[in-house]
């Protein structure tokens, strides 16, 4: 049976992923997972410098889901170069830096500070919804997702994945977008934009007002997105957004997904990412599909 | 790093030992044995529209039995659900987490207020030292007989019909309560007040904090406080209440 | 205590509706619901001629939520006029007609042919994502938005709904087009597009491939978008997507709403409008609200 | 407008009768007094994310005892949810829904697959005139004995372990089944052989149909099937299952 699949020419010895900002660098989740089983561990996004992050309520509990607005607080690439770097060339699996910035010089820094390091592939995060400049900006606005793309490209000798925004009306046009400014692979969703009113106290249920909706309430408009851009483009997609058990990681795959990734999941069970593994050989098993790519976008 | 684990525990019994107020003992297998004093577990609901797993402090633990006490108010759905849960029943749990109290040989005071006060029962009965404990009670007490058995209680209410009349710092200050350490659970404005107190009487002082969680073990960073200093996890002046904490030393957290 | 809401000059004994397309025109839940004590009974999107609606399977039950693609299936507005209209006269709720149409012209018929009738407000769906002409084209372009609501209103004799899809970047635009080409309110939110697949047949859960996906899981997508449109433009608002009780129902009052309304908590219970008002009015007294106005967009 | 209520019911007892299908008797307030047979009940999940009840046959009534009974095969997570419930346990239910069967004083066939074999026990016990059962199995017998007391029987297994081998419109022609009437209830493909055998035959017939549903009441159009006549509710050549039917004459809708 072969559960391998290939990301931009990067072989991962299975379709699981971790979703950013869901297991740190990985250290915690390791107590429960043994990352090398793992076809990636995708990392908390990494700036510049060191970001503070919101203000705390970060995040809320909704129904089938979560709205977080951590607001990407992370201890700059400098550190994360010297420790999380190290630690997770440790693993068998591969390792996917996700990145995040104020201006385009921001992410085009990072990048090249990571083009020298043991990483596999980068993810450009141009769609959290929690702080104020850049992010999303750059993911709700195909000129400048292109154009972003394109910078981005310039620094780095790792394949590029740009992970898009739902919050958009047309995901087909960003898929293309992200194209032609020359990413690699395609990750969706990010969090949906949400907000949660503590109706007792009359007020936000995070500090932020609004956050990101994950968790598998959103996972209908997940695989929706995923179906919409793998039949736009041409470049390997990983599909993410409630993914909690097999069946879901399975939903993301047939629709068009090469890989997935475990978000929210991994808070509801640390064993998420495992189980959906096991999950995952089992029913290829039990279907008699001897390679997971036979049915990657089985569903048309 | 200390083992945690996730684990299917069983309920030995559950009882309302006040309106509202629930303890439960849990049989679990590994978590008790690992488990200190002012960590805490999470709690998974098995209503599937509710995914995050809830904090709870731990009150007292049986290493010989493999059991682990928490005792919580019904504080919204999860609570509720979790409230008609019955022995013999399953739930899903995950610890021990936390770092807990330290236990120093000093003349210590404990400070709790309301659904902060079953954490200091195994405190309490850990310490060697003098112990005494003032409890912040709304108007029910509960878990005062057992907290006389393992040192001096102070009791204060609001109505005053048990102890001093007003708030736990009322009985602290009311009883002239002098001490080297302090340890406190309880709410942010409680904690306020008792940071204060051992700053203006030069008392090492011990705050467990609470914030919203979700993974429960230093992952997603919900959960921080503002730190004097920098964190060396994430590099800013931040602290996860989840990891670094829930226990810290007052001067070190800002409480808001 | 005061419930009564005005929604563009009509006076609404309390702000509980029920959403188009899961109350019929309200006798299959008169057994359970006395009309009269509702708002205001939002009838399922009626066509100048009679609609077949999609193939079955026409639902999906996803987690937190549902799936639907009805289509529209609808007798056409001749036969409405004769039927439906006069059974909802009977009771003391308002009577809001949805409507809906393939082209410009479609909309503009429908609503003439409405003008002369006993119908309160009229609520234009141009935001359904499961036909595939009309719909959600009007409902996705702000442009096309300002067109339609300044061509509707020509005909129309009642106040004009613009019933706004959430499918798009930039609710707050869309609310000012509305706004801007005459609309009297805003209904929000119609579905979130969504897809669920069948692992084990290979295949699409509802047959149209992609459907709408409502229910408690796209809450806090809702109250986000009712908060962004109430701060954008000063018409009333009618908010919805997944209220299922009061508190749900009170959230979206906090956020700027109106009125609300209820649509896939019917199918979960058959009660649900009035469970959500008889809270309202329990939480109202419990917090010494004397008028439901007080409260309405009271968190910012 | 025939009454249907929304009530929590209490499970008298469940049991399983084969291999993943239940046998459950609810007490009801309401629903047993109104309910006919071929009539269904709609069951809703207690697990807050499954929220779309499920609808499931009636196939026994009590009307002395206000009981219904149902029999269900586990096909999914609801389901499942369902057949962990115990006595004296409460489900929320609706019903009765649908048109359920016309009692007609003819010579009777009722022909059942797989899970549409229990609605025809409350059919064949009101029926008054010579009634013949063929019920079509995959494998595991069930309620056969009960359908031996009020009519002939005629069993058919996939391997002829027992009855006849194959499907049960072999048993109905291996034993030439006349009848002036014919009800049938269980898989779209068996429906169809049976719409062209009673066309064949010239013999009235009626099949209860299935389809996907959230109202169960007729509000929603979930749940339409293809029919011959415009419909008079939405006029168009639809038919809501949930309303009109389940139990449709064979000429009238379209099996796809
Ligand atoms: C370290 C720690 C220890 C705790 N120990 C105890 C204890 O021993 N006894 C006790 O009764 N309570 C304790 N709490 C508070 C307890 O976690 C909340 O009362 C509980 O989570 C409420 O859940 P709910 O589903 O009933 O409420 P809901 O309001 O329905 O909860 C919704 C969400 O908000 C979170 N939440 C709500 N209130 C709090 C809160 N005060 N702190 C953190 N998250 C919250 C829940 O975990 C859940 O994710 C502790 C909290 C923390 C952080
Ligand atoms: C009128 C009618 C009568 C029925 N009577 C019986 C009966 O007596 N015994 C029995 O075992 N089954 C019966 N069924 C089928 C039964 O409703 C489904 O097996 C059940 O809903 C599956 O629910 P689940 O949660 O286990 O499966 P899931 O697949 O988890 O269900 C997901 C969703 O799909 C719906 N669904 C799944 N399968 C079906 C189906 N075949 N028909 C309609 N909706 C479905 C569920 O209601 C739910 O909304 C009947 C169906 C209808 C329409
Ligand atoms: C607490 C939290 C933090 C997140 N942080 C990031 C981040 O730093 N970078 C990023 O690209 N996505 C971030 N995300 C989005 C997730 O990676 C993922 O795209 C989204 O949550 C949907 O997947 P899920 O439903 O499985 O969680 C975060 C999500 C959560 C819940
Ligand atoms: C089965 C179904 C049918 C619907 N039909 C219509 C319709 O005809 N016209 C319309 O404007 N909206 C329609 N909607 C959308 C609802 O009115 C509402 O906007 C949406 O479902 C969100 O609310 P809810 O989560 O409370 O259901 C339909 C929704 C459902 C679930
Ligand atoms: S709860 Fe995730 S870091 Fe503390
Ligand atoms: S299920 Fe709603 S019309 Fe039949």
């Amino acid at each position: 049976m072969n559960t391998k699949v290939n990301i931009a020419g990067v072989i991962l010895n299975n379709p699981v992923m971790t979703a950013s900002g869901t297991f740190g660098s990985g250290e915690e989740y390791s107590q429960f997972v043994n990352l090398s089983q793992l076809g990636a561990v995708v990392t908390k996004g990494v700036s510049i410098v060191p970001w503070e992050g919101n203000p705390t309520p970060r995040i809320a509990e909704t129904y089938g889901g979560m709205i977080n607005a951590i607001g990407l607080q992370n201890p700059g690439i400098d550190l994360f170069i010297e420790r999380d770097i190290p630690f997770l060339t440790q693993f068998d699996s591969k390792i996917v830096v996700n990145v995040c910035g104020k201006t385009m010089e921001d992410y085009c820094e990072v990048v090249e500070k990571l083009s020298d390091m043991p990483v596999d592939l980068l993810e450009m995060n141009v769609s959290c919804p929690n702080v104020k400049e850049g992010g999303i900006a750059f993911g709700q606005n195909p000129n400048a997702l292109e154009k972003i793309t394109k910078e981005v490209k310039k620094f780095a000798r790792q394949p590029i994945i740009m992970k898009l925004s739902p919050n958009v009306t047309d995901i087909a046009e960003m898929a293309k977008a992200a194209t032609a400014g020359g990413a690699d692979a395609l990750s969706l969703i990010n969090t949906l934009t949400g907000m949660k009113i503590d109706i007792n106290r009359k007020s936000f249920a995070v500090a932020n007002k609004t956050g990101g909706l994950s968790g598998p309430a959103i996972k209908p408009v997940a695989v929706r997105m995923v179906y919409e851009a793998a039949n736009a483009v041409d470049i390997p997609i990983i599909g993410m957004g409630g993914i909690v058990n097999a069946e879901d990681a399975l939903e993301f795959i047939m629709a068009g997904a090469s890989a997935v990734a475990v978000g929210t999941g991994n808070f509801i069970n640390p064993y998420a990412t495992l189980n959906v593994l096991k999950g995952i050989e089992e029913y290829m098993e039990k279907n008699h599909i001897e390679d997971i790519n036979e049915i990657i976008g089985c569903v048309r | 790093m200390e083992q945690k684990f996730r684990e299917k525990a069983v309920i030995i019994r559950q009882e309302e030992i006040a309106t509202g107020i629930f303890s439960m003992w849990l049989k679990t297998e590994k978590i008790a044995k690992a488990a200190r004093a002012g960590q805490f577990i999470a709690v998974y609901c098995n209503d599937g529209s509710r995914l995050l797993p809830r904090p709870i402090s731990i009150c007292e633990i049986d290493k010989d039995d493999d059991a682990v006490r928490i005792v919580y108010r019904v504080a919204g759905k999860g609570t509720d659900e979790i409230s008609f849960m019955r022995t013999s029943m399953q739930l899903d749990v995950m610890g021990p987490l936390g770092n807990g109290f330290p236990i120093k040989e000093k003349k210590a005071l404990l400070i709790g207020g309301g659904i902060g006060i079953p954490p200091l029962l195994q405190l309490a009965k850990d310490l060697k030292c003098e112990t005494q404990i003032a409890a912040g009670y709304k108007e029910q007490l509960f878990l005062n007989e057992e907290f006389k058995k393992v040192g001096n209680l102070y009791i204060a209410t609001e109505d005053g019909e048990h102890g001093t009349e007003g708030n736990v710092m009322d009985a602290v200050k009311r009883n002239d309560l002098d001490a080297e350490i302090i340890y406190a659970c309880g709410p942010t404005p409680m904690l306020k007040a008792v940071k204060e107190y051992a700053k203006e009487k030069n008392i090492e002082a011990w705050l467990s904090l609470e914030e919203k969680m979700a993974c429960g073990i230093g992952a997603c960073l919900s959960c921080v406080c503002k730190s004097k200093h920098k964190d060396a996890h994430t590099n800013v002046n931040n602290k996860r209440v989840c990891k670094e904490g829930p226990v810290f030393r007052a001067e070190e957290v800002e409480l808001s």
